[in-house]
């Protein structure tokens, strides 16, 4: 009994949980930041610079605004980044994951819009005129990827279950072991580019970061936080990138286990890199920042498109 | 516990906010080149930040024209401690060949102080760099103090 | 929808940044740069040239009473200098040198000055002698329009109170007919 | 004392009682009005509460025959009260609506007159939908239906001095006597047929014997019940209905009004016609569910009043109750039960929370509101949990609800290999992430933002009031966190009553009636969950929470202040930031927030707005064609 809680203890503190998360998810912010410097050229700011940023931040002062409702504006931050945490939980490294045996697509889905929805009430509560239409943004974004998310978890639910319902993403993970990494059949290609596009919109990175447009509207929902609170909000920007790259290789390259517990997280840790540099940093590289109509135009078209041929190939069993 | 830490990140990660007060823009320019491949100032942590809540340095350039000077300072108010006021160029520090013109409020030492200033008539990238440097050390010394 | 520069990020990826590895390795500026301003109090005249031109009224002159003479100090505040090289093209003396030095930060305004001082033995008046042709070259070279000349009446005249006794006009005097009244 | 038997019949003459001597004492004595007010509601709640043990857990089927005239030689002469599990679910929700309902009403009505006359009515409407939860006598549903909707078209027009109330409770008279009329003739027709008003009697005498003339009254009496439902084609009378009629009465119309005709339809598809297991049954009610969602929820998205918002919500939301009920297995029942339990306590509080901000500033019009959380925080509380309910939030019971719904949905896709159904949970998910969208909206410009000059003056709502939304808040959060005690204690019994139509008919007809017409049960699957483990969930969510918080409490020395505003509103450090203009009350509101999504839509939008015009005949159109094509489906596939 208390083994078993001393490694539950360890699986939430330590291992796939909040330590294990935080450092993985600055580290990709910061290689994010390192690798999108040298795409321009630019030497970049040391691959710990998220580090700093972070604890610079908690060694601000944390004002708030007349406006704000306080603990709304307070409490966003925090609720967003233990959400971000048990998700993490939530999600198989391969064959291995605390909780794995009870996560389900679905859930899934509705754990990942909590982070936004923090967002999105913390920057209502601060009371600003900017970070109202940032959460308008913020929201509209939301809307725009979730129809090709919720595309592509069913057609990766019908591959792995067949006629039968599957919505457990151990489930999914182990018939990737049985069969082939999703990734390696062709039907379901199309719905991984779409999920490799959804990634930087949930995010939130350039050029789908209309939320938090700096240039135009002073950084939308963040535009009052500052301190401690900020902190927060960057480490979940961070935390978001992990998790979701994660959720990614737990989806469509589950496949390739080998079988210890390490061995397995390392070569998470270098899928999301590389997933990191392909789908945020480079697409940040190249592109400019996209007006909110053209955003939620892009993926209700092209994304969309793409993760329906995936369900219909996989749908038609092809 | 984290008390090291945190001074030599502040140190180590100051986010800008420029405020142009009338300034002619070649400081501005100037400032921006910082950020270029070239310069490129993130090797030091500095990026530009969208608001005066997350900014550590506040980089004000022109010659505070009597109708941005509130502005500026009510800006300048709203920059949570600690924090670092950098004037660029001339203008700001003295409303340089603007001086004695009925709605320039020059020198910005009058009314906040002041933490660095870098010279030129527009400072060299090299120069801004240099005096963005010397602010963020500063800022450093500020957590500091502010631990004691 | 194309992504035109695709193939240069990736190839930049691999190739050296272009970044200037700039506090550690000092960058030195081009040679005609105009940067912190440096002043040779020893070859200035006084003749107030930089003074009059200098748009922002960067340059600030001082008079100091000494035993036998006076203490001349020019001050250059640099944060208040547009770094034009006005100054510089006027010193015909080039005590006044604009040098591409571009480290001007500092933390206090104070040190952002340039200034140096010179001291000045009192001279006599300046006095004219018959020598004169009445050639106007004095009142040409005068930087305080300090002498008149009048060539048809041939008068020739000196308002003391503006005189700096820089010397100019001595320097250029065809005749060698200007000098200073003995004390 | 008195057997349990007659509970469900006193509870339903009590509430009638009720309105009568509200009439008699109430109409000036207050103290009397609200004593009888409360009491009869109070006790109605009681008196069914007491039937969750018998019927619930132990699974007895209550007949009651008014009179005791019990059916002679196989036929079913009086009227008959039939409580089953699958009415009593709904009876439940009925009287914990009204209950709460009639507290709120208390200080929520009392700067109107007429108080006696609006109480009689109110009273009236609570004991039809009660009467209509609980009867077994299909003739007595439709006077039910027809009490009830009387009674609501005048509560929608009380406040007629407000021009709109009246052309609201104008629409909702044509459309519900509509409704009324196909139903009164889907009854005639099917008495014609079978000369019985029995509704156990009559699946008896309808399953396997459906003849064109049945098939047609089928589809007049689904008609008249969609549009008591407020499915889409018959929805328009609801978004003016609840925009107009007092919060107090909102709420009990998305609470049990339209529950009402939702129940009429699982009765009807499910018990008499049995008709759920043809595909074209389900498919026709699946399309229906899922146009209702759909529409319901971008109507919404461009609403920029406070309840007619959430009118366009109960709408949407009735499409996830119908579209789930479509799918004729277990797990779809159990989610649409869910579902509309759910949305009874999360849209009853949504309602409450709107009628609180009317109460307080004395409107509900979006762009005239803001700032309302430092006012009252304990309403945006409410409103916070409702609206994460709502769109469906873990851990809130949206979430169960509507994840029990995806679930019946996509299993009954892949299952059956159509890929209709897949479609419909794709438009599922996405109106559920609108309706997080309009919530949004209304979080934004009502509670959040900057607090304009007419909402300057704004109050927390009195005691009374503020009961009802904590209670429905605590059931929201309650029944989403056990979800698997509700599904076990609620849901399952009433869904296998519903599927148990043999137990149904020889409750009422006697024993072996059913197998006299050869009629045995649907092997319904057992619902089959996935994994959603709330409890574990939250603890994960408590012991990582309290980790963060030891590491801010640990490190509060190291980390910067927290700054909060004193006294002087001067103060520019807190002024929000307006790049550096001087701090000016500036709002955005809702009604144009989500300008960049409406973009992309605006030909869809042009089109939406142009067919809801406003024109009574235009309706009637809606629902003469709604109505043909529900019929001739049924004509054409269902034998």
């Amino acid at each position: 009994m208390g083994i078993t809680i001393l490694r539950l203890l360890f699986y939430v503190l330590i291992f796939p949980g909040c330590l294990f998360v935080t450092a993985i998810g600055l580290l990709l912010a910061g290689i994010d930041r390192k690798v999108l410097a040298r795409m321009q050229r630019r030497v970049g700011p040391p691959i710990v610079q998220p580090v700093y940023d972070f604890f610079k931040l908690l060694g601000k002062e944390t004002i708030i605004p007349h406006a704000a409702n306080k603990t709304a504006f307070l409490a966003a931050p925090v609720v967003g980044f233990v959400s971000l945490v048990v998700l993490m939980l939530f999600i198989p490294v391969f064959s291995f994951s605390a909780f794995s045996g009870r996560a389900d697509l679905i859930v899934v889905l509705y754990l990942l819009t909590i982070p936004g929805v923090a967002l999105i009430v913390g920057g209502s509560a601060s009371g600003s005129p900017y970070a109202g239409i940032g959460i308008s943004r913020e929201m509209v974004t939301m809307m725009a990827y979730e129809l090709p998310l919720i595309l592509v978890l069913l057609s990766v639910a019908k591959m792995a279950g067949g006629s039968a319902l599957c919505f457990s993403l151990s489930d999914i993970v182990a018939w990737q072991e049985a069969h082939h990494s999703m990734i390696a059949h062709w039907q379901l290609i199309p719905a991984a580019v779409a999920m490799l596009l959804v990634i930087p919109a949930e995010v939130g990175t350039q050029p789908f970061d209309v939320a938090e447009a700096e240039t135009e509207i002073c950084e939308g929902p963040l535009i009052e936080y500052s301190g401690a609170p900020l902190a927060m909000f960057k480490l979940n920007t961070a935390l978001k990138m992990f998790v979701m790259t994660a959720l990614f290789v737990a989806l469509f390259i589950g496949g390739i286990d080998t079988g210890i517990v390490a061995l397995n997280a390392l070569i998470l840790v270098l899928l999301c890199i590389v997933l990191t540099v392909l789908c945020m940093t480079l697409i940040h590289a190249v592109t400019a920042r996209l007006k909110i109509e053209h955003l939620f135009q892009f993926y209700w078209t092209f994304v969309t498109t793409l993760a329906t041929v995936s369900l219909v190939l996989v749908w038609l069993g092809l | 516990m984290f008390k090291k830490m945190i001074a030599k990140s502040t140190a180590k990660s100051p986010w800008i906010y420029h405020i142009n007060t009338g300034s002619c823009n070649g400081c501005d320019i100037e400032l921006v080149a910082v950020l270029t491949p070239r310069y490129d100032a993130e090797r030091f942590g500095f990026k530009l930040a969208g608001t005066p809540r997350h900014a550590d340095i506040v980089v004000v350039s022109g010659p505070i024209t009597s109708q941005s000077k509130e502005r500026l300072l009510r800006t300048l108010e709203q920059v949570p401690e600690p924090k670092c006021v950098v004037t660029i160029g001339s203008c700001p520090q003295s409303g340089n060949v603007f001086k004695g013109s009925y709605s320039v409020e020059a020198p910005l030492e009058q009314y906040v102080h002041v933490d660095v200033a870098i010279a030129g008539c527009t400072p060299k990238p090299e120069a801004v760099i240099e005096g963005l440097y010397k602010a963020a050390e500063i800022l450093g010394k500020k957590r500091e103090a502010m631990n004691q | 929808m194309n992504f035109p520069f695709i193939r240069e990020a990736i190839s930049n990826v691999f190739s050296k940044p272009s970044t200037r590895n700039f506090p550690a390795e000092n960058v030195e500026a081009k040679p005609n740069y105009r940067g912190r301003i440096t002043y040779d109090a020893e070859k200035c005249v006084n003749c107030g040239n930089c003074v009059k031109v200098c748009a922002p009224s960067a340059i600030t002159r001082k008079y100091e009473d000494v035993e036998g003479g006076q203490r001349i100090t020019y001050t250059f505040d640099l944060t208040s200098c547009t770094f034009c090289g006005t100054c510089q093209d006027f010193c015909d003396e080039g005590a006044i040198v604009l040098s591409p030095d571009y480290h001007m930060v500092a933390e206090r305004a104070s040190d952002l000055v340039v200034s140096g001082t010179r001291f000045a033995a009192k001279k006599g008046k300046l006095v004219n002698s018959d020598a004169c042709v009445f050639c106007t070259l004095c009142a040409k070279v005068c930087p305080q329009e300090a002498i008149t000349v009048d060539r048809k009446e041939k008068l020739w005249s000196v308002d003391y109170d503006k005189c700096v006794q820089c010397g100019k006009c001595i320097a250029k005097c065809p005749k060698k007919s200007l000098s200073f009244e003995e004390a | 004392m008195i057997s349990y038997v007659h509970f469900p019949v006193l509870a339903v003459m009590g509430i009638f009682l009720g309105a009568f001597l509200e009439e008699i004492f109430g109409v000036h004595n207050k103290a009397a009005r609200q004593g009888i007010l409360v009491a009869t509601t109070g006790i109605a709640f009681l008196l069914i509460c007491a039937l969750v043990k018998p019927v619930m857990f132990d699974g007895e089927v209550i007949s009651y025959w008014m009179g005791d005239h019990v059916p002679v030689s196989g036929y079913a002469i009086g009227i008959g009260y039939e409580i089953d599990q699958l009415g009593l679910f709904f009876a439940l929700l009925v009287v914990t609506t009204s209950l709460l309902s009639s507290i709120f009403s208390l200080r929520y009505m009392e700067r109107d007159g007429m108080l006696g006359r609006f109480y009689v009515l109110f009273l009236m409407l609570c004991g039809a939908v009660l009467g209509l939860t609980l009867t077994g006598d299909i003739f007595n549903l439709f006077i039910m239906i027809e009490i009830m909707t009387f009674a609501a078209v005048a509560l929608t027009a009380f406040r007629g001095e407000r021009g709109f109330a009246l052309e609201a409770a104008f629409k909702y008279l044509v459309l519900g006597s509509m409704g009324s009329s196909f139903t009164l003739a889907g009854i005639a027709l099917l008495y014609l047929q079978c000369h019985t008003l029995n509704m156990a009697q009559l699946a008896s005498m309808l399953h396997g014997n459906m003849t064109p003339v049945s098939v047609f009254a089928f589809g007049l009496m689904l008609t008249g019940l969609s549009v008591k439902a407020f499915i889409v084609p018959f929805h328009t009378p609801a978004a003016d209905a609840y925009a107009a009629a007092p919060t107090c009465i909102s709420m009990m119309f998305s609470g049990m009004v339209n529950k009402a005709g939702v129940y009429g339809v699982i009765r009807l598809v499910y018990v008499i016609f049995r008709a759920i297991d043809l595909p074209a049954m389900q498919v026709l009610l699946a399309i229906f569910g899922a146009v209702t969602m759909f529409i319901g929820v971008t109507m919404a998205l461009a609403q920029h009043d406070f309840k007619r918002l959430l009118a366009f919500h109960s709408i949407s939301q009735i499409g996830y109750v119908i579209t789930a009920a479509a799918l004729g297995t277990t797990l779809g029942l159990s989610g649409a039960l869910f579902h509309a339990m759910n949305h009874t306590l999360f849209k009853g509080l949504l309602f409450l929370c709107a009628g609180s901000v009317l109460y307080s500033v004395g409107t509900t019009d979006l762009d005239r509101l803001g700032g309302l959380s430092k006012k009252m925080p304990q309403t945006t509380i409410c409103f916070l949990i409702g609206a994460f309910s709502i769109s469906g939030l873990p851990p809130f019971n949206g979430f169960a609800s509507k994840w029990m719904v995806y679930q019946a949905i996509y299993a009954k896709a892949v299952e059956s290999g159509n890929f209709l159904y897949a479609l419909i949970t794709v438009v599922a998910v996405v109106v559920s992430v609108m309706t997080l969208a309009s919530f949004i909206k209304v979080t934004q410009a009502v509670f959040f933002g900057q607090c304009p000059v007419s909402c300057a003056g704004a109050k927390e709502v009195p005691l009374s009031m503020r009961i009802p939304m904590w209670v429905m808040s605590a059931l929201c959060v309650i029944t989403g966190v056990f979800y698997n005690q509700v599904e076990a204690w609620f849901l399952r019994p009433a869904v296998s009553a519903a599927f148990n139509v043999t137990h149904y008919i020889d409750v009422m007809m006697g024993e072996g009636t059913a197998a006299a017409f050869g009629i045995s049960n649907v092997k319904a699957a057992a619902a089959s969950f996935s994994y959603w483990d709330p409890i574990l969930w939250l603890l994960l969510f408590v012991v990582v929470m309290a980790a963060t918080g030891i590491v801010i409490i640990t490190g509060a020395r190291e980390r910067g202040r927290i700054l909060t505003p004193e006294g002087a509103e001067e103060d520019g450090k807190y002024a929000t930031f307006f790049s550096g203009e001087k701090s000016l009350p500036s709002h955005v509101s809702g009604s144009d927030l989500f300008w960049g999504f409406k973009h992309d839509w605006k030909s869809y939008f042009r089109v939406m707005q142009g067919a809801h015009s406003g024109i009574i005949n235009d309706y009637a159109l809606w629902v003469v064609v709604g109505g043909a094509i529900i019929t001739l489906w049924l004509t054409v596939f269902v034998r």
